[in-house]
């Protein structure tokens, strides 16, 4: 019950920061939170329903792998947008072209 | 590039700063033009070799523009000079290059002796060729450890300074100073070699070739310091001649000009003795070149020991000199091979006993113009090792 | 009752990286000395070993000052998360057959993962002092620690596929002696990244003097100052202990006391290696630190995780 | 409430105190921290979880890496100027019904069905066997991904630096 709403909060705060900051680098710090919170929740809700650790472990590592990559290209991507257009805030990434 | 962007350019002439308060110094704001970033090192930072400041444009780490700002250790020397018989200023000029005190000493007494006539007996000849060997050899031991301490390997710093002790040793039992000798003075040396001292000298010439040639296995072999300082801060032979730059600089980027070979001045003709030069202009060469010249030094020492031994100890100063000097209206420059490069003395008198006009042609002024030229497109870290590899004294800069 | 112990623990590994460092410091005074031609601290008692106590009250009293413009509440407590990591890696470290402070089932990568926190109390105090010197010796000691992390655990990894286990007292029990030769490039890979980790010479350019006055604690004085310090010297101490303990060997040697005697014998002398080699050698350039730690480190370091799998499949 | 639970509760609580610091502060180092505190708030509920390999992993990977690339690529993009760095937001009511709909829709349904976990603890060496064993194809999916975003992120950055 705790983790189920810690990690259902948690994930929201993520959804409000993607959908108020202007900022890539923030947004992308907001999809951080919402793949953490969903990880933890994923974590919590195997071993309540007797899943086997190994399993659950395994799975969430994956996920942790992934979300790095994700992370990894995104921020390349926002250095070399910045590097090309000198903004990072995604309302004046649609005014430049090239 | 530091100056506010909006200062009009057609404005009259601004009034006379108030004396009564500091001078407006711009201090240097951290302003960020695209991707430039502006570092301000210095006046007081390790690795500028006294106070100077360099203002850097970075690009990321790489270096778009270097612009070296001088002018605080001004002392206004050549102004006191005009205030001051013509021996009092003899001190001022220990105060030029405080890194070769003997030198500046010895172009202001050659532009005394030219102005006023004065024919130095040649015992002092000698021991002038001599100490300032020593000197030359002091000052470039601080040029190559302060190279290694650049770069980071602190321990060559140290192995250099122990040279340099030793000659400021030799010095103190010359002339009881050890940084600001006083002791070339017009019409010849202040003090003859006291006893004992010819055998030390002999001493410190038979160790230092072999202490120079630990050094260049030790920190010019080591490879780290091979890849920080080859094709770094590189020279070409037409700008070093072209921006008036002089001594192991200029040597370092292949310009075949020594002052002792090439305008012989005092008893340099008689001494057998090379001068090396590097090929690509480098930091790497302009270093080594210095390393070598030490060694060479070594050699005119011993030969000038040699040769001093042919006169009558005790004559050391010209017959007949004045208490006050007071030469004949007219001017005098005369120019020595400095640890630096051609440093020059240009003398104006009015006839009075003190000199009416002085200025030193300094080379270590005309060498750190280079800076902006040979560290652009290096990176920050190259930049001291640059700086460091001009050898910048800045109380010869500043004057 | 876990909670206290951990307390404790965590008391005690302060205290020893702190009088480790206090004693490193002596050390590296003396071995620089030598090294230079010069004799080090030896006025305050028997070759100036009393030196360390009277730097330390020092350090405490001098004044704490706090730029106007830097972000106050960061910088204060960014050197304490710079430390703290390094202490914590200290935990891990296998002192005694089967016993370790925290004897952690994945106390390998315990001991690879936090010393990467304090990463990021360089960042911060780099960027709360508001100086351009130091956001560039953040900067670089950010590049230059994430990267070398890459082949410190590639080696490290080569002795956890031998002894099949991420306990640390475990992959002690596992230790042969012929593991040296055989890992012996991972120890070199591990030694040298271990150095540039801990930004020490010739890979100090977060800090380097001659360049950046003191890089990312260029703002700081006093005992703030004097953490960053512990944490470079704790960083030294726990790179030396861990590598000396699943490379070497540590206590394998002899049994008992002797044991832990040949371990901390075998951690002094890479402690002072890694002081021979900063007193000796330039510092390289950001660019050669960055090509030396990819087309050199790296590649190594999977050469011997290569060998090392093959080795471990073959037992 | 059982020890573990506490322990739970407590770095829930870490968690979602990260997170909203991570929403509310446009400072830089503050966002930083706080995402910084949320990571080790989710490494702590995976050791509290029993999974000390998970928890590692998620110190190693998150806060020693991604963590230090965000803030690497904020010094990089926001340099601290003569004013202090703001990360811009438009907090606005519509995001946060949308936002407060999301927690609610979460919790209403996850919350009854979820009960709080009982830690099982891991050892790594099964979580190893898991990953090269029935998992092995997800595993090497995993590491052709990686291997792509490698290449990836050097295409991007090569082809920023050509214009």
């Amino acid at each position: 019950m705790i983790v189920a709403i810690g990690c259902a909060a948690a994930f929201s705060l993520g959804v409000y920061a993607v959908l108020t900051r202007r900022d890539v680098i923030a947004i992308l710090a907001g999809a951080e939170l919402m793949l953490g919170a969903a990880n933890v929740q994923l974590v919590a809700f195997a071993l309540s329903r007797g899943g086997d650790g190994a399993v659950v472990s395994s799975f969430a590592l994956i996920v942790l792998v992934i979300a790095a990559a994700e992370a990894a290209v995104g921020m390349a991507l926002v250095v070399t947008a910045y590097r090309r257009t000198r903004r990072t805030l995604v309302d004046e990434f649609g005014e430049v072209s090239g | 590039m530091i100056e506010p962007q909006d200062t009009p350019t057609d404005q009259a002439a601004p009034a006379l700063p108030d004396l009564d308060c500091a001078p407006d110094v711009v201090m240097p704001e951290v302003i960020y033009e695209g991707d430039n970033t502006i570092v301000n090192i210095g006046p007081s930072h390790p690795s500028t070799h006294g106070v100077c400041r360099v203002i850097v444009e970075l690009d990321g780490e790489i270096v778009r523009h270097a612009e070296p700002v001088i002018g605080h250790l001004h002392r206004g020397i050549e102004k006191m000079a005009e205030n001051r018989t013509y021996l009092q200023v003899v001190p001022l000029t220990d105060r030029l290059d405080y890194v070769g005190s003997m030198y500046a000493n010895w172009a202001y007494c050659r532009a005394v002796e030219r102005l006023a006539g004065i024919r130095v007996p040649e015992r002092a000849e000698y021991i002038r060729v001599i100490v300032c060997e020593l000197q030359r050899i002091a000052s470039h031991m601080m040029a190559i450890g302060p190279a290694g301490a650049d770069t980071g390997a602190t321990s060559a710093f140290m192995y250099t300074f122990w040279q340099r002790e030793l000659v400021v040793d030799l010095f103190e039992s010359l002339c009881g100073a050890r940084l600001t000798y006083n002791y070339v003075r017009p019409g010849g040396v202040s003090f003859d070699l006291p006893d004992g001292w010819i055998e030390k000298c002999r001493e410190f010439v038979a160790q230092h070739p072999a202490a120079m040639l630990e050094i260049d296995r030790f920190l010019f072999g080591n490879v780290i310091f091979r890849a920080r300082t080859k094709g770094i801060g590189v020279l070409d032979a037409d700008d070093a001649v072209s921006w008036g730059a002089s001594g192991p600089v200029a040597r370092g980027s292949g310009v075949d000009w020594d002052l002792r070979r090439d305008d012989p001045y005092s008893v340099y003709p008689r001494f057998d003795f090379s001068i090396p030069v590097g090929d690509n202009g480098d930091v790497y060469d302009r270093t080594r070149v210095r390393l070598w010249e030490a060694i060479e030094s070594c050699r005119i020492i011993g030969q000038a020991l040699d040769g001093l031994a042919e006169f009558e100890p005790g004559t050391i100063k010209a017959d007949g000199m004045p208490r006050l000097l007071a030469p004949r209206p007219g001017d005098a420059y005369d120019h020595i091979e400095s640890a630096r490069g051609s440093l020059g003395v240009y003398l104006v008198s009015d006839g009075s006993v003190r000199p009416y006009r002085m200025k030193v042609r300094s080379p270590a002024f005309c060498n750190l113009a280079l800076l902006p030229l040979v560290s652009e497109g290096y990176t920050l870290s190259d930049l001291v090792v640059i700086l460091g590899s001009l050898d910048p004294v800045f109380g010869e800069v500043d004057r | 009752m876990t909670f206290l112990w951990g307390l404790l623990w965590g008391l005690a590994a302060v205290m020893f990286i702190a009088g480790g460092a206090v004693i490193g410091v002596w050390w590296e005074r003396k071995v620089a000395a030598r090294i230079q031609m010069r004799l080090g601290p030896q006025q305050l008692g028997p070759a100036g070993v009393l030196q360390m106590i009277a730097d330390v009250p020092k350090l405490l009293f001098k004044e704490d000052i706090v730029p106007d413009n830097a972000d106050k509440p960061i910088f204060r407590y960014a050197p304490m998360a710079v430390f703290a990591p390094i202490a914590m890696s200290v935990a891990v470290i296998p002192f005694w057959a089967g016993w370790a402070p925290l004897d952690s089932t994945v106390g390998m990568v315990f001991y690879l993962a936090f010393p990467s926190i304090g990463v990021l109390g360089i960042l911060l105090s780099a960027w709360s002092s508001h100086n351009t010197l130091a956001t560039i010796g953040g900067m670089r000691a950010a590049a230059q620690m994430v990267s070398y992390e890459v082949p410190r655990s590639l080696a490290v990894l080569s002795v956890i596929v031998l002894a099949g286990s991420l306990q640390p007292t475990e992959v002690m029990d596992a230790w042969q002696w012929w593991w040296i030769p055989l890992t012996f490039v991972g120890f070199v890979v591990y030694f040298i990244a271990s150095i540039a980790e801990m930004n020490r010479g010739p890979f100090d350019l977060p800090e380097a003097e001659s360049e950046l006055v003191a890089g990312y604690f260029s703002d700081y004085s006093g005992f703030r100052w004097a953490i960053f310090m512990m944490g470079e010297y704790g960083a030294l101490i726990s790179a030396s202990l861990f590598g000396a303990a699943v490379f070497l060997g540590g206590y394998r040697w002899l049994p008992g006391v002797a044991g832990l005697a040949v371990f901390l014998v075998l951690a002094m002398v890479l402690i002072t290696a890694v002081m021979w080699i900063k007193w000796t050698f330039p510092r390289l350039r950001q660019d050669q630190l960055m090509t030396f730690c990819w087309t050199v480190l790296t590649p190594l370091a999977i050469v011997q995780l290569v060998v090392a799998g093959v080795v471990a499949l073959w037992l | 409430m059982s020890a573990n639970d506490l322990a739970l509760a407590v770095t829930v609580t870490v968690m979602v105190a990260g997170a909203a610091g991570t929403v509310l502060t446009s400072d830089v180092p503050r966002l930083v921290i706080s995402l910084g505190t949320f990571l080790l708030g989710v490494a702590a509920a995976f050791l509290v979880m029993g999974s000390p390999l998970l928890a590692v992993s998620q110190v190693f990977v998150y806060v020693g890496g991604v963590l230090v690339l965000v803030l690497f690529a904020l010094m990089m993009v926001r340099r601290s100027g003569d004013e202090k760095p703001k990360v811009a937001t438009r907090h606005d009511l519509g995001a946060a019904v949308i936002a407060l709909g999301v927690f609610v829709l979460l919790a209403a349904v996850l919350g009854p069905v979820a009960a709080d976990p009982t830690p099982v603890v891991t050892a790594p060496n099964e979580v190893g066997a898991i990953l090269l064993g029935p998992s092995l194809v997800a595993f090497e999916l995993v590491g052709v991904l990686l291997l792509a975003a490698l290449l990836a992120v050097l295409v991007i950055v090569k082809g920023g630096e050509d214009s």
